[in-house]
């Protein structure tokens, strides 16, 4: 055990010898443009929720390595159990747009039918699994999904993400317990990003290190700089491996910082120090992953431009479309309880539908 | 057919499913060679292997949490949870996840997953072995709540459980396991959900109960039928989606109604059926309807037989049905 | 007498009985330096310090744990749960522990605490941040469950709530915490447990509504009162152990009853109180028992307001209560 | 971290040098009695169970060195959160024996009312919290009693135990990282006996041992032969002072052996192998001890006769008087439930009463 933490790329985009993952440049371009766009998804969020048109954003800025380069090297058919820092995956993937950004608005052509939250997708197509709010819940089930697996000896990944609050949650115990004693095929992603909402990493345990965590259950753990997609990718390349020729798990934590606030309802200036944020930013995993491309001739300043204004053209389309689209109709409030609405859901629907329109906007009066 | 006890039903029906359908696994506490601290496991690790049925580690939580998972990956598990009292490590997974993974995800993503737990009292369990506590899960939209009182029921409604899309909340009367015996269907046998059973056909007041209860309120039945009291016996035996029509229409017969349930009285199971009473069907009361449940106090183990709702709380409740 | 709002007399409560014994401490996620994500803490550890106010890690289990142990060995302990859907991973400690360490250990050992949470809809939280779980704790011999609906209630029941000799689980109506102000005595102020309060007189049907509920319900009372109808509202504010007289004598008074609660409608705790009227006041009832209620689905996001109880709902309610 | 584990008593009595905690000979006497009195107190209780008169037991045969030498360094103002296999701490600390024959029975003179199953003690008397059923619960409980001394400047000491089975509970995980944090004076006692009921400790976790478990909190984790009381003893006392003196928790794993079935209800035939009970008797704490003592001339056999019955006869009388003292009277189950009963269980219970006596013999016809 050691709390050594793994890094590649070194300051000005160099790297350590002998440990490059040695990616293919459409690969390296892949990830980079990934990162880039997840930001600006992150940026037009907050802004979005800013603006009183979406109820809520969360980003994950300064955490784009630490997901995408953990992502990376599943394969399509490998599946996630996602928490809600992680927008780079499904961009990653080619998940639909749109099916984000319905999301957020909750309306119509968001797979999960404004059920839930911003942030909180459902997207099948990319075995992306419906994020929940309780903390550490997708844990202990991306351990069973990955059990199952393995009974039917398919040949299945899973990847599953929490931060360092997650690690005190009833599930990371459990879930990372079962894992290990099955040697099931998962694994476990600790984005440390040091602060759960305002307690500080210091304060959420006593350890010095998330990785160490690993030794309870008798699995790897390894340590990395989370703001290094090389170093990560590396990491979890290696990781995603072991699980799939059937060596069991393995808990990686990725040491990174949440650069902005919890989420739209937080500000951070009332608990943490600005120069705590100057410190990371001088680490920032975009700037220091451009530094390698550009030295390596794959990066300039106008194919970012363009990649960028392209992005931002599909979501700004997105949006619109979005918002346009409406909430889902007052009959689908009670669909998906269960396969089939209950005799009483029936009834409910019906009564609610006789009183006929969304009460959304003013009461109207009810003659007694 | 087969004589069977409730607990070999169980059994049964589980060995049913997993013969016919690979995706179902069994797993818990004590499930696998020990074959249940109950015996509702007893021979399934030997037939289908440690694949198939097998024993977790003591945590309710990994159980539900990698049952899920399971299921959402599309496996059909059973999980047994030693005692309902000791479910509640895993209160989270169940209420949070199993019962909203349909419903959050837009049907996206599904639960279909079975937890089997032997509850309520009767066994000198005591405090903590003893506790009905059905009344939780009924009140979390996107489960089902399924209690059997016979052997046949046991099996037929466990398969159709296993069989169900959604996530089943299975409740076995630890009480009657193997007290109760009666004729079982051999091999396939679906009771489907949703659906009471009119246990004894009466006219001058209903008796809703199920679970160990039904038996008891048997018992009552024969007694006030001496008396002169003839008593209808309705066994919803689905909590959650309730068969409303079997109780309101033999509550608009009878005109009366008693609820009995061995849980604490307030806010308990009996309270719903209560309140669907006095809301639908209150023309046709020609007295109050009257629970007979559990003390509002937490399982004693000395007194557990003053405790539960016998034969003569039973026979006190439905008199005050006729003297309002 | 200051005019505050619900939030800020739950954190004046807090601060006052802080001030008056110094073994009662705060603690939960964020209630430190941040104050809370609402705010109730807000000023308590500038005030008190990091030994008597102070953030713990992410485990509602742990919260509930380690709290019940300091109730145990004397201290006054008022958790925080930042929300109540987020309190299930604690809901062992809470039932099988706190709930019944006084009776399983024949009053040798006790346990004082508090559990505040913020619960209910209203907020734009959707799925896990709008759930109403009252009934849970309700059903649970040996809690306390307490909910205000306006300013000088909050702070008067927390404080009875912390001198109170065993767990109460306080819930807030988040939806109010800001918009519902009102005059509150400074300083000392005791509302007592298990005394509900008649908010408005009536004569035509009694309407049962706790938290932010209550507030509807008064609107829906003055558009009643337009059209003739005379509307009396009783708040519990205690669900458990409840006030019993003052919801039987108003319905005996009205003839006519309206449960209205936002949990999902089956086994919610408007069923307990239709289920004791069915009991006890049937005789005087010219009309059923109504519930309104959240519908038996999961807390939905873009349909929250068409989930709610709303005026419309209401007044639809009692109607039925004059058609049978 | 290691996998060692430390024992001092070898082979015939000897002691590994230098080890030795060097305890007075009284205190080494009180030590061997307890243990001695600990298996005849199991003996009767299951010998009762079998009889049928009582309704279950449950033995800590074989841990009677692992309970009683990690209880024996705690003051008497210390505290014990216990599980339901350390029968020898209400005797090392002088209980009333009337107090846990009557337990067992569910008989007046219970201090817990006869509201549980036998051996779920509790006894204000001697600071032993009462014992609850639900594995682990009672491992963060202790953790907050803890932080409340410690918050109180009280230099209380805590100690918790729990089997190897509990280390899954969800109250391990949330009690050993709060006590970490807080540096709570707290020590964690896991004894180690192999087996949760029917499930090996190997199928438990996928970690070698449950004492590297500490390292995913920060905190000491200590691996000792639990059928050696003076190992045990004195790594309990180091953990003890270490606690009272501020520097925080430690966690003990005693390796031992659950000797009988795991309870009155079980059969360990069933699922486990002969021959791994003898391997184990070869190392049956008692004996060990008596060898030790032996060589020191502290032991004889006539002393340990007389000191046998000597407490057999307390303990006969004894449950003579709780056999005799019978059940509570009915009104006493609406007790306790709050500090004064509410109006609902105050009707409830005059319900009852008017339904006069106990429905326990036989139901008699209720007229209608
Ligand atoms: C069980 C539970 N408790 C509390 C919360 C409220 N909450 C939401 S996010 C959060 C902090 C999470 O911190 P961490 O796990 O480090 O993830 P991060 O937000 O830093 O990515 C808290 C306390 C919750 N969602 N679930
Ligand atoms: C939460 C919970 N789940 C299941 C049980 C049933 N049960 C009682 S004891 C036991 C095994 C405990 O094993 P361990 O912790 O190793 O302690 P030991 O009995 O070996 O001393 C189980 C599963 C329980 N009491 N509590
Ligand atoms: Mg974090
Ligand atoms: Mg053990």
């Amino acid at each position: 055990m050691t709390s050594e933490v793994l890094t590649i790329l070194e300051k000005d985009g160099k790297v350590q010898k002998g440990k490059d993952p040695n990616l293919s440049d459409d690969r390296l371009r892949l990830l980079f443009a990934t990162m880039v766009k997840a930001r600006i998804l992150d940026e037009r969020g907050l802004t979005l929720q800013r603006q009183g048109r979406i109820g809520f954003y969360l980003q994950a800025l300064g955490q784009e390595a630490s997901h995408v380069g953990s992502a990376a090297p599943m394969l399509d058919s490998d599946w996630f159990f996602p928490a809600y820092r992680q927008p780079g995956i499904p961009l990653l993937r080619g998940a639909e747009l749109d099916q984000i950004v319905c999301e957020w608005f909750g309306h119509q052509g968001d797979p999960s039918k404004g059920r839930q939250m911003p942030v909180h997708y459902s997207l099948r197509s990319i075995n992306f699994v419906s994020i929940s709010s309780p903390i550490g819940t997708q844990i202990s089930q991306a351990a069973g999904a990955a059990m199952a697996a393995k009974i039917r000896k398919e040949d299945t990944v899973f990847m599953t993400y929490f931060g360092d609050g997650g690690t005190s949650s009833n599930d990371f115990h459990a879930g990372l317990n079962f894992a290990a004693v099955y040697k099931a095929p998962v694994v476990f992603i600790c984005e440390n990003n040091q602060w759960a909402i305002s307690v500080p990493a210091s304060r959420q345990t006593g350890s010095e290190t998330m990785a160490q965590k690993a030794v309870a259950y008798g699995m790897p753990g390894i340590r990395v700089d989370g703001n290094d997609v090389l170093a990560v990718y590396r990491v979890c390349q290696e990781a995603v491996d072991r699980a799939r020729k059937g060596e069991g798990p393995t808990m990686v934590e990725t040491v990174t910082y949440r650069m902005g606030s919890h989420s739209s309802s937080d500000d951070a200036s009332r608990y943490r120090d600005e120069e705590e944020y100057e410190r990371w930013k001088q680490r920032d995993p975009i700037v220091r992953f451009q530094e390698y491309l550009a030295r390596r001739k794959l990066w300039t300043a106008e194919w970012q431009a363009e990649l960028e204004q392209e992005f931002k053209d599909q979501l700004n389309a997105a949006i619109k479309r979005a918002e346009a689209a409406g909430k889902p109709e007052l009959g689908s409030m009670f669909d998906d309880v269960y396969l089939k609405p209950s005799a009483q859901l029936l009834a409910q629907r019906t009564q609610l539908q006789s009183l006929g329109g969304a009460a959304d906007e003013e009461i109207g009066e009810f003659p007694l | 057919m087969a004589n069977m006890t409730l607990l070999g039903a169980v059994n049964d029906a589980m060995a049913t499913e997993m013969r016919n359908d690979d995706r179902v696994v069994v797993f818990g506490e004590d499930v696998g060679k020990k074959g249940g601290v109950f015996g509702a496991t007893v021979g399934l690790q030997d037939e289908f292997g440690t694949d198939r049925c097998f024993d977790t580690p003591l945590s309710e939580c990994g159980i539900i949490g990698t049952g899920i998972g399971m299921a959402v990956y599309g496996m059909r598990p059973v999980a047994e949870i030693q005692f309902l009292d000791f479910i509640y490590p895993a209160f989270d997974q169940i209420v949070s996840e199993a019962a909203k993974m349909r419903y959050r995800s837009g049907g996206e993503y599904t639960c279909p997953m079975v937890i089997r737990s032997p509850y309520g009292g009767g066994i000198r369990g005591g405090h903590y072995h003893s506790q009905s506590s059905e009344a939780y899960f009924c009140h979390t939209p996107g489960l089902k709540v399924v209690i059997p009182s016979t052997p046949a029921d046991a099996k037929g409604l466990l398969i159709a459980s296993i069989r169900d899309e959604d996530p089943v909340m299975f409740l076995e009367p630890k009480r009657i396991y193997r007290t109760v015996k009666g004729e079982v269907p051999e091999g396939e046998h679906v009771v489907p959900l949703s659906k009471g059973r009119v246990v004894r056909e009466g006219t001058d007041c209903t008796v809703v109960a199920y679970g160990a209860m039904v038996h008891i309120c048997e018992q009552a039945a024969e007694q006030a039928a001496k008396q002169g009291r003839n008593l209808e016996i309705v066994d919803p035996r689905t909590l959650v989606p309730l068969d409303e029509d079997i109780i309101l229409s033999s509550v608009k017969k009878t005109g009366r109604c008693v609820v009995v349930y061995e849980a604490p009285k307030t806010c308990g199971y009996g309270a719903e059926i209560a309140a669907l009473i006095a809301e639908q069907v209150i023309e046709y009361l020609e007295g109050p309807v009257v629970r007979v449940a559990g003390f509002d106090t937490p399982f004693p183990y000395a007194l557990e037989n003053l405790y539960m709702p016998d034969v003569r709380r039973i026979l006190e409740g439905v008199q005050r049905t006729f003297t309002w």
